[in-house]
């Protein structure tokens, strides 16, 4: 029988050698939602030798139609989905070394990250994150490749550090009324179009082919058909703060992300109440019992409250799934959840 | 005569694809005003803005015959 | 927790009432290769109601990196496709209703099938199905995405009968001398981008978008960044045999396709003594323990001969893998299975 | 002036993306038969042709400023 990569090693482009730097390549992919379980998918089964996965989420129903390492089996709103990406994954390819991080990273997780990977795939489906990565990326000296997608309407970019002007360059800082999931829903065959940008990207950048490298962002509307590659080499910012010649990389500076975020793509909202925020475990499950119905794992603990399901991970993060409103969610963290926590002083777990 | 591309949630609000206009001569801010106050588009502040498929800023003056893209971020994934 | 379905009835052109529509089409995929593997986990996902998986062929270990239904357990060589297939898209969802066909499906069975479908994907990877398929779905009305990849080359087309000319007239005939995965291989981005383009087009004809159709075909390289629309509505014969004024079919009419194939993508000829071939299993098992080892399932029974592996399917078909040489593979036949062969009057399994 | 443009396979035969050449005036099977005379391309016979991206058959005539696209035929999968 002919090996696993025989017909990608007949792709001239890559051949054996390519091939042979792939298994030996590390790439980072933030977020395992649609776009990053769609690259890391792509990746593993093209032979990627090392490939860590940060993910703060936990697997829903909502996410089946698009996210494609996922089953019904983990989709009851308990398994995280690193953890869930990581196992589907091993099946596909036993041979990728796989870190799988259940992590609301930030800034500091990033910063200790980055330059240890070749490249990094936005699999993330905010800005901030985004800024964070563009600014790791800088400072470490490490490719990046931008994915993004709504509607049928999807585009990326790979920005090489030192070679490309930066997000920041070409964005002119964080963008608002961007669009998302939420106001314009999702169809996967933008989420694989898009992912499938990023994925070739990244393979020729670690296969050694950069005189292929695109340098464009590209712009497609899957549902009318525009396909538009835009080039920007011109947006290079002498002084960018992220790029410039006295890059301050702003966002890995930024230790007060807001605590309290409504989730893309979910009517979720997400409370993280600080890195040294940690919970009485057998005291929360012994109060939550009495509201609703008390499920637990080694990552998190989830309650059926009247209308709303409430999870809350032993990294201190809270999902409250069922409300869009910050208010509401807040109230009920001061309700079901405070009177159960404490703080230490702990490292991330990176 | 300059020919406008409008992108994604743009299209939508602005109801078609593209626009035929005599507003060469002008810069990109000075045309997002304009684009703002005639077609009431929203955000057009932070939207990224191509001459001619290449990228540029507000400051960049467009010329005749020029066809400029005006493209929203998308933030999903 | 918001239901499977939510973010894609949330993007506009579908909502409630395509996902209605979506959730009562039946479609049938051509061959459970890479595009085929890939529309139909995107069009499980995406909830559709009934699907038909259609192919001859089992597993390998080089299917891996780019047939992205299949994971190592499946790769041993001996598990037909269309049943792997069918058992991951059950787990990912268990509402829609998949029939299976391990079949070397021919005009015969094609005629049978298509006007039991809404619309037909061409999930194969040579023209000889895909003329079949136009023929089929010319006689029946029925709609086709056609499909092809190589290298990191792709190109997809829906036909739409009446409306758009066919394959036939755009092709004016059997293509020769065509990119194939043997010569040129291929990548995944690019497997995943022609799907993408052929899943989209489906799905605006399944939730009543016809007026979103492309009615182009597009071409890419994801490797060199070109992606380009070509419009065909110029290309109507009409005297097509396929399609004009008084069409004859001609690919649904050739009962005698080559008996001796190479396969696309992998060392392996196929052999096919004709649909009223059968063997003595038993007969035939106890011949090959002689020569090497012997597993059976309920599909086909493999043997590990000195330097080639036999398969030989219950429908009477060999695959012999590990060579690429006609010849020697009808010396292997005849030496090794013809003695078991016995001839049999029988319906095709549809 | 004619602008030829080749896809896939026959971008790599040719060694370039595209040719300009005073070819305007003749048929799309004069201009396969001139390639395959002065490049030595293998199968234009039965390549897909597109001019100005519209697909066409071989009994066209090119004229001047058309772009004319050769396209052979994937059959992988």
């Amino acid at each position: 029988m002919e090996h696993r990569y025989s017909r990608q090693e007949q792709f001239a482009p890559i051949n054996k050698e390519g091939q042979k730097r792939l298994l030996s390549s590390h790439v980072l992919i933030m977020g395992c939602g649609a776009l990053g379980s769609a690259c890391a998918e792509m990746l593993v089964r093209a032979g990627v030798g090392a490939l860590t996965l940060i993910d703060r989420d936990v697997v829903e129903p909502s996410n089946l139609h698009r996210q494609n390492l996922y089953a019904e089996r983990d989709a009851g709103g308990t398994v995280p989905k690193a953890e869930a990406a990581k196992e589907r994954l091993q099946k596909i390819n036993s041979f990728t070394s796989i870190h799988a991080y259940v992590l609301d990273a930030g800034p500091e997780q990033i910063d200790k990250l980055a330059p240890q990977c070749d490249v990094m795939i936005d699999g993330s489906d905010n800005f901030d994150i985004r800024f964070i990565l563009n600014d790791a990326a800088e400072k470490h000296g490490v490719p990046w490749a931008f994915g993004a997608a709504a509607g049928s309407v999807g585009m990326s970019c790979l920005f090489l550090p030192g070679r490309t002007p930066c997000l920041h360059c070409l964005m002119q800082g964080m963008p608002d009324g961007t669009m998302t999931c939420d106001a314009s829903g999702i169809i996967s065959p933008a989420v694989q179009m898009t992912a499938s940008l990023q994925t070739a990207e990244v393979m020729k950048l670690v296969t050694g082919n950069t005189e292929a490298l695109h340098k464009k962002l590209v712009l497609f509307d899957i549902w009318n058909g525009t396909h538009q590659p835009f080039g920007f080499s011109s947006m290079k910012q002498q002084n960018c703060p992220s790029c410039g010649t006295a890059p301050e990389f702003p966002y890995l500076r930024k230790k007060n992300r807001s605590r309290i975020r409504t989730l893309c793509g979910s009517n979720t909202v997400h409370i993280h109440p600080g890195a040294d925020v940690h919970y009485n475990f057998p005291l929360l499950e012994q109060h939550l019992a009495q509201h609703g119905e008390v499920k637990k794992n080694k990552h998190l603990l989830t309650c059926m409250l009247p209308s709303l399901r409430l999870a809350v991970f032993t990294d201190g993060r809270i999902l409250i799934h069922g409300t869009n409103n910050p208010e509401e969610a807040e109230a009920v963290y001061h309700h079901y959840v405070e009177k159960a926590a404490y703080t230490v002083e702990k490292e991330p777990e990176t | 005569m300059i020919n406008i591309l409008f992108f994604a949630r743009l299209r939508e609000e602005a109801g078609q694809e593209s626009l035929h206009v005599e507003k060469a001569g002008c810069t990109i801010k000075e045309l997002k005003e304009w684009l703002d106050k005639e077609y009431r588009l929203s955000g057009l502040n932070r939207t990224m803005t191509a001459v001619n498929e290449e990228f540029t800023t507000d400051d960049t003056k467009v010329t005749e015959g020029d066809t400029i893209a005006f493209i929203p971020p998308v933030s999903g994934g």
